[in-house]
């Protein structure tokens, strides 16, 4: 086993892939000579070849479209959206074709396909390079949006997104690409998609993220674990939409209160989802209202005050502990 | 400014049948008469369905559609030029190329009477795409599939089609430009009826012709009378030809009308004489090509008559079977949601389905 | 006073502001000579001529992108999606600059224009002709989404949005267009953008709904009530976003039950942010979880199918005698 | 297939100022002399804050940023044949031309240090719109500024910039499409510096040239020598008057070199070869320039070190003043969402300043 950092997951995961089936291709600005403005497809193209690691002229509506294309011609495209800044360029193809083209021919067609992206912030990137948007694509019937955490997960993810008979968004949290490694199994291993992560079981509170909000998540619950001997169950999502009510209500059922950490500003966020699940299925178990700890609703700020504005570690044990004391 | 001249381009213009009927003798491709037969047969049945479509229409037996009468010369000779494993990739208005590669009239029907049946075919193999609705996507898709033929070798072609106005269209552009770097076997044709709606193509863009679009994509390109089956049989032939020579991708112009409303909802009288719809007509294409094969002495009256008749009763029985009440389960769509159920797609159905007993879901 | 459907209110509204302002202009797809698909820009292009009301080619994404530089040179364009399915192609324009201009410039440009689209359900439309998505617009921050739901309504509210210095995202309910009439003053009448209407108060439930879903809202509140005498206090929403928590805390804490209906998927629509408000603000009040009636997670039927996907009467009815009940 | 030409084009192409200095003597403007030290020391200075703010940004006391050198003729000619009221509409290669139209240089590195006090202009009229990171919409917001112009007719004119990656984005069609049909008062420069990251120009799009997609657009096109400021001077001065007299839309192709990395964050070994870059060294906009001025006896080395002294001292100055402290409230957002306060947003804002002081929200 190799420690990777998660771009480096995410190349194995490309690189595996492509090497035990000829149908999947990597398309997208900069992903060949370049390997990626993160290197997340370093060495592909030296691999397999410019038919199958293509390099495209900026057109993020071209890239999903086609891909669209490849899909339904029986290829599996992975295309890349440089930043998912970038992204909303190609919504038209999303909404219109991505999520909906199984739907449209009742199961006769469908699309192989995954869309990468990297996401978030904490990087001190130019503007439109920090956003999470996450319920932008969520909201979308027929979408499937998964968000790895870490290294592993992001490997086994991936290769399940791309053996998947249907399209994924796969969004990568970009604060954690080189921010840790994790021993990644060369072996293949995947995780399924749709179902949210148990990281640690607990009686006392119910601590859900996702991405690159779980390392704080995780520090924050380690802080109060220690300092008030609470027992906190720790949930990864993972696949945001459609979303594990299952493992979410289990949870909130068993322990009554639940904090929920988003780096996506709050109104309209997925911690606003889950706050409606909860009130759905697990209502009468609340011993305290859900906590959102989440981003502003306010246009995302340069670098100079970004940082403010990321749920840190502090907030996260704040929060906990409010709603411990509720 | 003096200025030395660097790229020089031109568009060329094909006519080879006249409206009065009679073909430019250098340029008529000579077909056989069974190929000629077959086209204006597939054209009659396009024609017939599309009336009695509005017809069906008008009488709340069919919902919203956009009637196709004027452009049969496009996509039907188009769709005859291609083979098996060839895609059809369609805006909204190519009845005639879709009933030619194998869609059947119900499916029509269907699909424009709200149900999603109507994209199901026969079998995928047809490779005819389920219309766009949202205009221009369907070109950076056919550039996908033009792309995975190359990646296949398959000598697949991809031919695509898309309207005056959505030329305009971010999606085009993004498309053209992929099939041109990629030298991807598409031909894309823009079926100019001359109206967006109610916008007129002088206000769709400024450039002199459609077809000069494709320069900025360094593709060949040609304007060709589209009511006119023998010129589109020319340069859709020697487009597909070049593409499946690995020679790229093509951009062709077929100028044509809109001879009817451009949906059922719409009123052109609001924004068109009556007098520019009635020049229109007499440069249909059904009337000349029927001249031509009167002219080469293929074509009479009484045949004339038999293939009416015989449209007539192919649309009646579709028709009919289009109206056979279908067992088709409310609850369809929860099926399509993913490839896979999900719980929460479950859960919902159980639902919507006790909304239904409840006579709830229905309001 | 005249009585008005919807469409003819909506007309009225812009063809009194670009009466009295000359920087107002309206452009889109077909809305001059032809008076718009719906005909809300009818007999526009005849009083105010070919340079005020602009027929614009295919472009989404242009119109928008355009009416961005006209707004920023000081005139006011009023901007028409012809179906809210087809404004997926602006989302880029939308995302980085319709919403963010002001910030990017801490405060020195801003952008007085309006984009108005029909949307919603039932009307027997094509594909992408009956969707509700107002949340990819409303998460965004610096967004402005507004739904109004009658003719009067919507005549006052557009009038607001075409006077705001700031963008205003106006969703029309394309199944109320015509639906009924109302009395509306040709005296300029305008409505707040950002506060609800609490259209009826009431003791023992709030419902909340928004566009076309008031009509069988209004409904099913009138039948509980005459069936078992309950007092309904009914919301209607009117701006999305930024939503007015001030009137739905108001209201559920004096209530504790909450029913909110929705067009939407109910996955990460507006009804979970409302719950999630409520969660936030009046969970000490609650008697029971609030109720979502919405949209279902599928990919929107064709409309042989659609009306059962709807929300409608009988389901609110039921949903609100849940609710009581609880 | 024989056919008829129905329309013709042809792209030309324009330089005057050779890369050794020699001016063609039929196409020099003549320029009076005060006017090209302006031009070269507008040239020289943006230089030299580029190149301070690479040291700036590998010493961690600036953020990423595009660097600029060898693209100085371009911006810097057009825009100083603005005048007042013009819209200036960049992409984010254009730092020359946004000194001229007046940005300060401290905004410059305000922007690039994260700060949106770097897009606050000393006065809104002077109409330099902020950096457009994502690619293409600009030249959109540019259609809708000259619409504007012509609204008011005004007579102000925007100029708008993109890269060769640039058009092959969906918003370059849309709003160069809009500008044609608006025949609006619009020039585009495209700024083709044969790279797009690692992408190299001949796989961003397959046509010969990109001037020639001004062509879809039916719009007059010239591609210039963009390292020729004498070309561009003559060719953006054409389109500017013409665009001024009501004639419309031009776009014209600037061919350069990007020599410096894509942004500070790129590594540009990655994908060509510094013979490459050697090659492209020597073509350089500074160096002809430089020539040509001391061929005409206007300039030299004295005056060349006097300038580089003030450009230097310049530089200093904004630097210092740039890393001055100031007060910069960290929850300024709050008052940008909207134009007027919003509950929501308050609520927000003192939940922001709560964690602020409780540290909590540094984390
Ligand atoms: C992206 C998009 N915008 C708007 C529409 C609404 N719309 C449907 S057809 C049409 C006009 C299309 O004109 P053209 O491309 O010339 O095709 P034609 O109808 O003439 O066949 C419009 C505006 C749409 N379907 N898709
Ligand atoms: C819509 C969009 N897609 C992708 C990017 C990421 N990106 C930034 S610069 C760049 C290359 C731009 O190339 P070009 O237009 O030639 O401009 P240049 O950098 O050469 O000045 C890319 C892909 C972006 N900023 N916007
Ligand atoms: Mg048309
Ligand atoms: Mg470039």
């Amino acid at each position: 086993m190799a420690k990777l950092n998660m771009v480096q997951a995410i190349n194995l995961a490309l690189a595996q892939e492509m090497a035990n089936d000829d149908s999947v291709l990597v398309m997208g600005q900069d992903v060949g000579v370049d390997g990626g403005v993160f290197r997340a497809t370093d060495g592909l193209l030296e691999r397999f070849g410019q038919k199958r690691v293509l390099d495209t002229p900026l057109a993020e509506s071209g890239i999903v479209g086609s891909g669209v294309g490849m899909a339904l011609a029986g290829l599996k495209p992975v295309c890349e959206m440089q930043f998912s800044g970038f992204s909303y360029m190609m919504m038209g193809q999303f909404e219109a074709h991505v999520t909906r083209l199984r739907a449209r021919t009742l199961g006769q067609l469908n699309l192989p396909m995954v869309i990468r992206m990297p996401y978030g912030g904490g990087v001190r990137a130019l503007e439109h390079h920090s956003e999470s948007r996450e319920v932008m694509y969520a909201h979308q019937p027929g979408a499937r949006v998964v968000i790895p955490s870490g290294p592993r997960n992001a490997r086994a993810l991936l290769l399940a997104a791309i053996r998947d008979p249907d399209p994924v968004l796969f969004m990568e949290p970009k604060h954690s690409y080189r921010a840790f490694r994790e021993e990644v199994p060369e072996q293949e291993e995947t995780l399924p998609i749709g179902k949210a992560h148990v990281v640690q079981e607990g009686t006392d509170l119910t601590l859900i993220s996702w991405g690159a909000m779980m390392r704080p998540a995780l520090k924050a619950a380690a802080r109060i674990e220690k300092q008030r001997g609470a027992s906190i169950e720790i949930i990864d999502l993972l696949t945001i939409a459609p979303m594990d009510h299952e493992t979410i209500a289990a949870s909130v059922a068993k322990t009554g209160r639940c904090v929920v950490v988003q780096e996506a500003p709050r109104s309209f966020g997925p911690s606003s989802e889950i706050t409606a699940v909860i009130n759905d299925r697990a209502f009468l178990y609340l011993e305290a209202p859900v906590k959102r700890l989440t981003g502003y609703d306010v246009v995302t700020p340069y670098f100079g005050r970004e940082k403010s504005y990321l749920p840190g570690v502090d907030k996260v044990a704040q929060g906990i502990a409010e709603t411990l004391d509720f | 400014m003096p200025r030395k001249q660097i790229a020089k381009f031109s568009v060329p213009h094909v006519q080879i049948l006249a409206p009065d009927g009679t073909a430019d003798a250098k340029l008529d491709p000579g077909l056989p008469a069974d190929t000629l037969l077959a086209m204006y047969r597939w054209m009659r049945l396009a024609r017939a369905l599309d009336e009695r479509m509005l017809k069906l229409q008008r009488q709340g037996r069919l919902g919203t559609f956009p009637p196709n009468a004027g452009q049969e010369a496009i996509s039907i000779p188009a769709a005859m030029l291609m083979r098996d494993g060839d895609w059809f990739v369609g805006a909204f208005r190519e009845l005639g190329g879709r009933l030619v590669r194998g869609e059947p009239l119900t499916a029509v029907l269907d699909y424009y009477n709200g149900w999603e049946e109507g994209n199901v075919l026969p079998d995928k193999e047809l490779r005819i795409l389920p219309t766009s609705v949202v205009i221009g996507c369907q070109i950076e898709h056919a550039a996908g599939l033009a792309y995975a033929a190359q990646y296949k070798e398959s000598g697949e072609v991809a031919l695509a089609f898309i309207g005056d106005g959505g030329t305009s269209e971010g999606g085009f552009h993004e498309g053209l430009n992929l099939a041109g770097v990629w030298r991807a076997p598409l031909v894309t044709i823009i079926q100019n009826n001359q109206w967006a709606i109610s916008i007129p193509r002088s206000q769709q863009t400024a450039s002199e012709t459609l077809a000069q679009k494709g320069i900025a994509y360094g593709m060949p390109v040609v304007q060709i009378d589209g009511n006119d089956p023998l010129a589109v049989w020319v340069a859709v032939g020697e487009a597909i030809e070049r593409a499946r020579r690995g020679e790229g991708p093509t951009l062709i112009e077929a100028v044509t009308y809109r001879l009817m409303m451009h949906t059922t909802a719409d009123d052109p009288k609001k924004y068109r004489t009556e007098d520019e719809e009635k020049r229109a007509w007499e440069l249909e294409p059904l009337l000349r090509t029927r001249k031509y094969l009167e002219n080469k002495e293929i074509w009479d009256q009484d045949r004339e008559q038999a293939l009416l008749d015989e449209v007539k009763a192919r649309v009646d029985a579709a028709v009919a079977e289009f109206e056979t009440p279908k067992e088709r389960p409310l609850d369809a769509p929860f099926d399509h949601v993913y490839g896979t159920a999900h719980p929460n797609i479950e859960a919902q159905r159980r639902e919507f389905l006790a909304g239904l007993e409840g006579g709830g879901a229905r309001g």
